[in-house]
């Protein structure tokens, strides 16, 4: 009963809480970060250095006047916002902060659940994510909403067949799709996956910036053009869940990005008992995993800061003739490499 | 026990998202109700210990068939509603009362020849390796039928293509 | 979305890449712009008529609030029409200070540009830069002039105000940053393939077409028209000094934008040689207490950051306010390319081109 | 105890369901999430069975039947939509062009 029920319903309750308090503080971090870029200072007010700031964004985010518009179809509209962020959040479930720990006395897995199709359930659980988008565009009943939801739509879908194929060429190296069993691949290969695959890991990264609809592909919700995008209708809390989707995904998209291609929780050269590198291994794993993910999110605020934004055909035409070719290119590679080995 | 429970809530959905998904005036609403069949089914095949299959479902179908679906519905619903002519030579009638007697006939089929029930043990030996056991057959026994198939999909691609696009 | 039904959106008035009250009704087939109309109006105050009922020192300060980011050179263009139409002598001093006055102004427009141009295609960091050195020059002003966005900084006849000690040092400074700060934005944007891509072959318009549509200044210069009113037709103190006008080739937006980043060289080149040969003496004219310009009418023009600013006034003689005053603004006539501009193109490329003509709705209603 | 017959019955009440919504629903789009019903009927049989007899070859053909219902999807739609650009409708009962 312990292990089969209470555990794992405390590691969902930590998982889902952290995550939320991650996506929260990844917004406050976001504005810092773009402020330092361009000469400013961001949030000051709300606490030293405005570190409160996120909880002032949710209390005036949660007492906000909860907007339907007339036309919308209700249902619809008030089910988007919630179709998105479900399998956002849903995704944690098989991504691996570390390895097993000792805990209390009992061995613990610091993921929620390792299947032996991890990947697979990661890539099909996300692609759900784009029913709100396009749903939320259309129920709003509103003509840049529905352009801006035609517009992610296809996106997503475009870009997803080339992160898919990118992440074939990964399982062919890896040789499993259970994330744990990826990093393990890592650790008894010597080398993490990046120095294998450095094509499929860009590829994968331009990918999840679009997937994700970040800069320099945020075409979706680009202000300037669309007025905010698919989500303008949308007010108080309701608008909250697309954002926090948004940022979830982000989280998403660096830590899958770091257990596939930069050894999860493995620490830097994992198979080298060196004693100049013995203090690597004194930090837990899980702090590597966030450390690293870290550093790719910062990496997302960093390229929104600096890059000016696609154009939709350009986005287009970078998905289907630049990237999915490469992808299918990367894969036969790899193919005939793991058939010659 | 639980995989009864697990079934019979799991058909109760199947079945009642099916009926939503034909009767549902709005198509969006149909179509959204559609996608919720799917998952409920491809939950149904992680009972049965398809997980690849499961996963497969709910990418190829939720994730990629579906959306086409409202692509689609998004791109005709904008001017009138359809079902706004009529045959008058439709007898729906006569459709239920033959659909309800197929369903019989196959209910008393499928009941009468019983089949022995599911061998529980058996999970845990299929679960262990179903990717690499449906890819070995995908790969290995069937290549020629998947050949074909991956050949289809080239075809319905280009076609899709063909018959959408305004002028070539 | 189909060929069957068009989609018909409106851009503005309340949209945030439209610079302001700007609407411009748009025809869509998917993303791509079939048809468009623009609709102005949203800002009209009624100047060139109020002006009728100004006396003609009070009509300056109207002229602020026409390019309300650059207002020195709205100030510049009328007082000059006036000296014009009185054949005023004003001091040489006083003629370079101006040029000074302007050159910032152009600089100071063209930072606002800058940032907003980028930021329409979504390179939101460039705005920030260019708003910081935008406010550098607002200090300059508002040290020489006390005000920091509607100047009132010229008087028909010469200046209000000399400038204060130390103020030449501030400026002679601000050009060293500006200088380095140029070079930040273009390595920002200039060889960056996202830029480049939605900058490039897009929004073309050739030379004659620019000429024949009425375009002007940046706008008209990126299409390859050597046409710049400080070399044609010299005013204030620009006969005296060296610069380049720069040119485009192809008349895209990225034609139009290298051709502004390299203005704002000029324009420093042109500040330091006016502080360098800054003469003393006097800084406004002799002009009579009460300005009443004979009977007669006279059009000039000077070279606004966004293009010609022509004024055409009408004196009577015997009353002390214009009897007809009218402006010719640059942002109005660029305005009448957006049309032509963005048909064909996407809605990306329509905020873009918005941009790349540089508008400010203020002098396009007036 | 679940036997494969439960499964059956589910597999041909959801066929049944699909079948009606083609013969009573006049919306071509409706009619065509019908057939994907039907096709997601015939699965659940093949996956029933494959995990009665402990063989994968039933996942094979769920594959297959996917991959037809793809290639379906999307020259179907596609011909709902040429169709619907040329006449504006999608009423079946319209589309009568090869009757006579």
């Amino acid at each position: 009963m312990l292990d089969t029920v209470v555990i794992p319903l405390l590691k969902i309750l930590i998982l889902l809480n952290g995550v939320l308090i991650a996506v929260t503080y990844m917004v406050l971090l976001e504005r810092k970060v773009i402020a330092w870029v361009q000469v400013r200072l961001g949030p000051m007010r709300v606490g030293p250095y405005g570190i409160l700031q996120p909880i002032a964004d949710a209390v005036k985010l949660m007492v906000k006047e909860d907007i339907t518009p007339t036309r919308a179809d209700k249902w619809v509209f008030t089910a988007a916002p919630i179709i998105v962020i479900v399998p956002a959040l849903i995704v944690f479930a098989v991504i691996p902060f570390g390895d097993q720990v000792d805990l209390f006395g009992r061995t613990v897995s610091l993921y929620v659940t390792d299947i032996n199709v991890g990947l697979l359930y990661i890539v099909s659980v996300a692609s759900i994510g784009v029913y709100g988008i396009i749903l939320g565009g259309w129920a709003s009943n509103s003509k840049y909403p529905l352009l801006a939801s035609l517009r992610a739509s296809a996106q997503l879908i475009s870009y997803e067949v080339a992160v898919t194929m990118t992440l074939v060429s990964l399982i062919v190296v890896a040789g499993s799709l259970s994330m744990v069993q990826i990093v393990r691949a890592q650790q008894d290969a010597h080398v993490w996956f990046v120095f294998l695959q450095p094509v499929a890991f860009v590829l994968y990264f331009i990918g999840g910036l679009a997937e994700t609809n970040r800069a320099p592909f945020d075409l979706p919700e680009a202000e300037q053009e669309l007025t905010g995008g698919f989500h303008t209708e949308y007010s108080g809390m309701r608008f909250a869940l697309f954002f926090l989707a948004e940022y979830a995904n982000m989280i998403v998209v660096s830590a899958v990005a770091t257990t596939l291609f930069w050894g999860g929780w493995l620490r830097p050269f994992p198979s080298i008992q060196v004693a100049p590198l013995a203090w690597l291994g004194l930090v837990p794993g899980w702090i590597w995993f966030l450390a690293k993910t870290f550093v790719f999110l910062y990496v997302f605020l960093w390229v929104r800061a600096t890059l000016p934004r696609y154009r939709y055909d350009q986005l287009m035409r970078l998905g289907w003739k630049v990237l999915i070719p490469l992808a299918i290119a990367n894969l036969i590679v790899t193919g005939f490499v793991k058939v010659l080995l | 026990m639980a995989e009864a429970i697990a079934f019979y809530a799991l058909s109760v959905l199947i079945l009642g998202f099916a009926i939503l998904v034909v009767s549902t005036r709005n198509t969006v609403h149909s179509v959204l109700f559609l996608v919720l069949n799917f998952l409920c089914v491809a939950a149904l095949y992680v009972t049965l210990g398809a997980e690849f299959l499961a996963v497969i479902q709910v990418l190829v179908y939720a994730g990629g068939i579906v959306v086409l679906y409202l692509f689609v519905v998004m791109l005709v619903n904008l001017k009138r509603p359809p079902e706004t002519h009529q045959d008058p030579r439709r007898q729906t009638l006569t459709g239920f009362v033959l659909a309800g007697l197929v369903l019989g006939e196959l209910v008393a089929i499928a009941v009468y020849s019983a089949l022995p029930p599911t061998p529980t043990g058996g999970v845990a030996s299929v679960q262990g390796g179903n990717v690499e056991r449906v890819g070995y057959a995908l790969y290995v026994d069937y290549l020629i039928p998947f050949e074909v198939a991956s050949m289809l999909l080239l075809v319905a691609m280009i076609g899709a293509i063909v018959l959408a696009k305004k002028e070539l | 979305m189909f060929d069957t039904d068009e989609l018909v959106i409106n851009m503005g008035p309340q949209h945030p890449s439209t610079h302001g009250v700007l609407r411009v009704v748009l025809k869509l087939d998917g993303e791509r712009v079939v048809d468009s109309d623009v609709v102005i109006g949203y800002l009209h105050r009624g100047i060139e008529k109020l002006s009728e009922n100004r006396d003609w020192t009070q009509i300056i300060l109207l002229t602020d609030r026409m390019d309300y980011v650059a207002a020195a050179t709205n100030n510049l263009g009328y007082c000059e029409t006036v000296e014009k139409l009185m054949s005023l002598e004003v001091p040489r001093r006083a003629r370079y200070i101006r040029t000074i006055l302007a050159e910032l102004q152009r600089i100071a427009s063209h930072c606002l540009w800058l940032g907003t141009h980028a930021m329409d295609i979504g390179a939101m960091t460039v705005f920030l830069y260019a708003f910081r050195e935008r406010e550098l020059i607002l200090d300059l002003f508002e040290e020489y002039c006390g005000a920091r966005l509607t100047y009132n900084s010229m008087r028909i006849g010469g200046l209000p105000l000399d400038i204060s000690p130390g103020w030449d040092k501030k400026v002679r400074e601000f050009c060293t940053i500006m200088d380095e700060k140029v070079d930040d934005y273009e390595q920002l944007l200039t060889n960056n393939r996202i830029w480049l891509e939605r900058t490039r072959q897009v929004g073309v318009i050739s030379g004659p077409e620019a000429v024949a549509i009425g375009l002007s200044g940046p706008a008209l210069r990126g299409s390859g028209v050597a046409r710049d009113l400080r070399k044609d037709e010299p005013y204030a103190a620009y006969d005296e000094f060296e610069f380049d006008i720069p040119l485009g080739g192809a008349g895209d937006t990225y034609d139009r934008y290298l051709v502004r980043l390299e203005e704002f060289r000029q324009s420093v080149r042109i500040v330091r040689q006016a502080l360098d040969g800054l003469p003393s003496g006097p800084i406004i004219g002799k002009v009579p207490r009460l300005i009443k310009p004979p009977a007669g009418e006279t059009y000039h023009a000077i070279e606004a950051p966004k293009g010609e600013i022509g004024y055409f006034i009408v004196s009577d003689g015997k009353s002390t306010n214009p009897y007809r005053f009218r402006v010719r603004p640059p942002s109005f006539c660029n305005l009448q390319a957006l049309p032509r501009l963005i048909k064909g193109h996407l809605v990306a490329d329509v905020v873009a081109l918005i941009g790349s003509l540089d508008i400010v709705l203020g002098e396009v209603d007036r | 105890m679940i036997t494969p017959a439960h499964y059956i019955v589910l597999s041909a009440a959801l066929f049944i369901i699909g079948v009606i919504g083609v013969m009573v629903r006049r919306n071509i789009i409706i009619i065509f999430m019908s057939i994907e019903l039907i096709l997601n009927a015939v699965n659940i049989n093949l996956i029933a069975f494959s995990h009665q007899w402990q063989n994968v070859i039933g996942q094979v053909f769920a594959i297959f039947v996917i991959a037809v219902a793809a290639a379906e999807a999307a020259v179907g739609l596609g011909i709902i939509l040429a169709f619907y650009r040329n006449k504006e409708t999608v009423n079946i009962d319209e589309m009568n062009l090869l009757k006579w």
